[in-house]
């Protein structure tokens, strides 16, 4: 075992992946001779060299459009776009190319697309640069979306990423490059779609991804303090969602809350409750719960954003809220 | 006309190839007198685009390629689709939305695919099949297959992003790909100079460090020659070129287009440069007789009319259809 | 009292609202000399003259981007993007510009920019110009979102948008166009946020839009042959939404059932149905339910597209089985 | 240097001007070391561009512009939006977030923002706001003010799609803007010959019709020249320019990047012409005495201090901003 941060677990997947398949490669800004922007890349070039391994201009419907060209002739392509909220400048090529392509050609091709993004708020960045802009792909079938928490995840979903024939977003959390964690020398692949119960508990199950999975630990260790056990769970991808395991959990809690550092509006988590409402009615004790930021950009002053994001406090209050119902 | 394509006297096989690309063009023209006489009977459903006058582009330049190479296209896709071989029939079952059509009936007229033929799809978005064609490309390169990738789009889509970003990672990364700027003189109803503050798209090569070339388009073998020679450049790995076809779009942009914005005389000025009208009289000129040219168009004619029929036979998808496709792992 | 289609209400806003304003400017590909591609600006530039009216080249991002430039400066642009689909190419624009800019800078720019488009299935057009696109644009704070389902409302919420301070997205749905309704010389304005009663009733709330809304109609009718009064309500705006009117309809009748032409994922019917969930708990007798196509493309084949979107039998059948809960 | 700004014997009018440009200069690079220093200490949040070495391009071009014109940049934006006159403590406030900073401490040091004094916005994606600065030249012509707008951008951010369909719509529109593009050598950490297959960025202006032209960028008077020509031309109805300044980031790209990617002596070469080395120089040649040259440092010194000592005691935003100014009405 060795200790390893979420930044190092990106990094080790991607070697770990190229070293594994001469036909991934690895394209992006600076991702190559710099590194990449957060360092995830570091020594990633320097150990494969530059066919494999490449740096672009700033281009991002060109990368994601190389992508899906390279990945329709049978390579597994794997690109870096910097900050999610960059999606913007791919979106045609995510939404309408990438995600539809296999279906508009009836099966014809297979596109093993990799997309990797750093999002996420907290870290002053501002309202261009940290967003939780996996909330913008939600509604476009064909895409399969990633949001680790901890770098076993980080590891593990970026291996089984690259490995899935089908096009993943794998969105890393910028809050949580530093985060530490034991990993084995082989760390295992994260099966798309399957959840994890990070705590277990019987008073209500708290579903939340990356920086809030965090938050949300926090928040039950305070809870337990009060005798109440938490159940919480981190969906470690939004599609495909593990939603058997979260209704199962709300089978035993009737108590559900949701927890996204993103806005309601058409947010995972809304549909999320929307799903539990329908499937799960006579199961709840309690009106769903869904703890969000406000209807606002994210601020760039510290006491805004922190203020923006929901924390343990807000969390754990939600959670006796659900129960005091 | 260009030394290397005034006629000459001809081998039997040189006599035989340029009959087929006469075949080849009428066999477009008339799938898509097809597609336009069935749009208006319903079977065709929403929009389609029709080549008519563009044929020589799309017969000239995927001609130049070989087993193993590949294109992208446009919405305006049937002809360069064809080209690259993708069968009549099921082409038109595509059309119609048929599932034994080339994808199953779920893209229609504007996205006709075949993988097989290395037609790697007809795109809708304006200038989002450029990045992709580098893709294709990068693969070659990557693998060091030897394939070159044609990209076919519009004169309009020359103003969008992705046609910049597109062209300058082609050129800095040389990759194998020849883009082909089909310039039918409009862009949906605007003419070109309302929207492009310059004359010669070809011009814009410069500012990505690649040549570009102005061909006439209308003329199925100075296409093919110069896309030839792009292709020979691209494979030797000396990057990228963008050759500008002038030419001329028959018909309106799409089926409910009637097209009233062009000058007066100009359809007839192009009509009379018809690239079939063209091609024949080349081949008339370097002596093939009049009955070896009509029976490269019946040949196509009843060619169409065969698919044709058997398209129409086709049932539509089964309901199951709908949900697959969608992930090849799930 | 003037029998108009949809198209002519809203070719008449915008002419009225040309008319109204010198600062109104309108530009997008092909809305002048060309009328527009759904011919919904027939007319105008010859009214209005080239200064006001302008053909622009395929430039999506420069299209957006001069009407946020524009608004800057304090005029109000009127904007049109062809297909809804292609919001693709200009999202950087919208979603990370157009949204944001009022916010990032203190409040020192108000942006009264109006974006039409054509959205919605239905016609063959395919998997790359027949989405509900309004869709995409929901977890993003600081647009407006209007989603006319009538003549009335086509041309009362685009002098609205128009006349807002705000950036507003006004979705035309192309299975709509011809849909006719008598119209007064001027009609009124809608304004943004204010749901329509659609038909009254009390046994369930159905709440729809656009071709949804017709669809949902002609489930109505079919319905009340069997003695079941549904509640229509057409929300109109998807952002600000009016989620009183709906709560309290809910109130009364105790079942919801929300009809939408996209699949589930982050949609607005999501939304709306996780909202009730959490606020309107104990009034529901039933499960919330949410009729949507499949989580697929658009497929192009006549019979596949069909079966992809919810129609009155399915609509129908989801009251009715609201009721048998 | 050309013919324009060579240094000849100065009126007392043409003095101070010279030597208020000096200011300018410093009171940028002081502000910046301040940024700098803060940021070390937790004063600035997430990172922050600094643009040492490049304030003769901000300087030169804004006061190139009159009252009413107006200016976009980007998130490296400190230079050319204290160049229009945005008062140094309300962007120092802004930088570290205070309620009286230039945007109310919703933007940050990416995005400066002083309407009152034509900054229309300092914007943090690559290119977005080159559609924008059309806008805003647009409004100008439709209302006949007769303003010109001015957008600076860098050499990276010519690669996006946003550059080309801006220069192209400016272009065909004959729009009153004009493009900076500040050539440092380096888009982040990558040196412009990796992303982009021509030397000279001046050179895609032929793309679009419009002049392109480049220029020393470390010579204030010859950026001011060249922008004032290039704005009179815009102010005239004859359309944009495209103006490329060479200059040097003596920096890294942000605050984390100790910029080790430089080729060894490349740094000091540019140190050797620094934009205020080199105006200190012009000045002195021209005549001006070091103590005047030396009151101007120091000027800018002073002003930078109080002001900095100000913003720091100023308060954060109170909590119900956080809602506020998302919209106008509702
Ligand atoms: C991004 C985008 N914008 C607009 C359209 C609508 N549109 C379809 S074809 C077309 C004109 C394209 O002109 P050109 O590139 O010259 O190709 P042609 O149709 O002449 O073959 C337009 C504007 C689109 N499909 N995609
Ligand atoms: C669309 C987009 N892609 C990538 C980035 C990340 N990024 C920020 S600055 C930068 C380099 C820009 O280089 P250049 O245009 O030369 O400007 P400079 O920083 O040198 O002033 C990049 C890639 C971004 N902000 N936006
Ligand atoms: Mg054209
Ligand atoms: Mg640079």
């Amino acid at each position: 075992m060795t200790e390893t941060t979420y930044k190092g677990a990106i990094n080790k997947a991607i070697v770990d992946a190229l070293a594994a398949d001469d036909d991934v490669f690895f394209l992006g800004e600076d991702v190559g001779a710099a590194g990449g922007a957060f360092k995830t890349s570091v020594g990633i070039q320097e150990r494969f060299g530059e066919r494999r391994v490449l740096d672009t201009p700033i281009s991002e419907q060109a990368i994601v459009g190389l992508a899906i060209g390279a990945a329709m002739k049978g390579l597994r392509p794997l690109a870096e776009i910097m900050f999610a909220d960059f999606v913007g400048v791919a979106f045609d090529q995510i939404a309408n190319q990438l995600a539809k392509y296999r279906y508009m050609t009836g099966g014809q091709v297979k596109l093993p697309v990799t997309i990797h993004l750093a999002s996420g708020g907290g870290a002053g960045f501002g309202a261009q640069h940290s967003q939780a802009a996996e909330n913008w792909l939600l509604n476009i079938p064909g895409l399969k979306l990633a949001v680790p928490g901890t770098p076993a995840d980080a590891y593990g979903l970026m291996r089984a990423a690259v490995e899935d024939d089908d096009p993943v977003l794998f969105f890393e959390h910028k809050g949580l490059f530093n985060v530490k964690e034991d990993l084995p020398e082989e760390p295992a692949r994260v099966e798309l779609g399957r959840a994890e119960v990070v705590r277990e508990g019987d008073a209500v199950t708290v579903v939340a991804t990356q920086l809030m999975r965090h938050r949300a630990l926090e928040a039950a260790d305070a809870l337990a303090g009060k005798g109440i056990a938490v159940e919480l769970i981190d969906p470690r991808t939004l599609v495909p969602f593990d939603f058997a395991t979260i209704a199962t959990s709300v089978d035993r809690t009737n108590h559900l809350v949701v927890v996204q550092e993103a806005p309601a509006g058409g947010s995972w988590g809304a549909t999320l409750i929307s799903r539990i409402a329908a499937e799960r009615f006579e199961m709840l004790d309690a009106p769903p719960a869904l703890v969000v930021p406000p209807d606002t950009p994210v601020p760039y002053a510290g006491a805004l954003e922190a203020a923006w994001l929901p924390d343990a406090e807000k969390i754990a209050a939600a959670v006796e809220a659900s129960l005091a119902y | 006309m260009n030394e290397r394509t005034r006629p000459a006297k001809l081998s039997a096989e040189e006599r035989a190839e340029q009959l087929e690309l006469l075949r080849a063009m009428h066999e477009i023209r008339f799938f898509e007198h097809e597609c336009g006489r069935l749009f208006a009977r319903g079977e065709v459903r929403g929009t389609t685009h029709l080549c008519e006058g563009q044929e020589a582009v799309s017969v000239g330049a995927c001609r130049a390629l070989r087993e193993g190479d590949s294109m992208t296209c446009t919405y305006r896709g049937h002809g360069a689709t064809l080209a690259m071989g993708a069968p009549l029939d099921e082409s038109f079952g595509e059309v119609f939305g048929r599932a034994p059509g080339l994808c199953g009936g779920k893209g229609g007229s504007m996205h006709l695919t075949d993988l097989r033929v290395g037609a790697l799809g007809s795109h809708a978005i304006v200038g989002a099949h450029l990045p992709i064609a580098n893709g294709a490309a990068f693969e070659a390169r990557y693998r060091g297959t030897g394939a070159v990738h044609a990209c076919f789009f519009g004169d309009g889509s020359t103003n969008i992003g992705a046609f910049h970003e597109s062209l300058n990672l082609a050129s800095i990364w040389k990759l194998p790909v020849v883009f082909v700027c089909e310039n039918n003189l409009y862009g949906e109803y605007s003419p070109l100079a309302t929207t492009t503050p310059i004359e010669r798209l070809a011009d814009r090569a410069a500012a990505y460090g690649m040549p570009g070339e102005r061909i006439d388009g209308n003329r199925v073998l100075e296409v093919r020659e110069a896309v030839a020679a792009a292709v020979e450049r691209a494979r030797a790995g000396e990057g990228p070129t963008l050759i500008e076809a002038m030419t001329y779009r028959q018909k309106g942009h799409s089926r409910t287009d009637p097209a009233k914005y062009r000058p007066e005389g100009e359809l007839e000025e192009w009509l009379a440069r018809d690239p079939i009208l063209l091609h024949g009289k080349w081949l008339a000129e370097a002596g093939v007789e009049q009955a070896e040219i009509d029976a490269a168009e019946a040949a196509a004619r009843e060619a169409v009319g065969e698919a044709l029929e058997r398209a129409l036979a086709w049932p539509e998808p089964e309901p199951a259809a709908l949900l697959e496709d969608v992930w090849v792992a799930s």
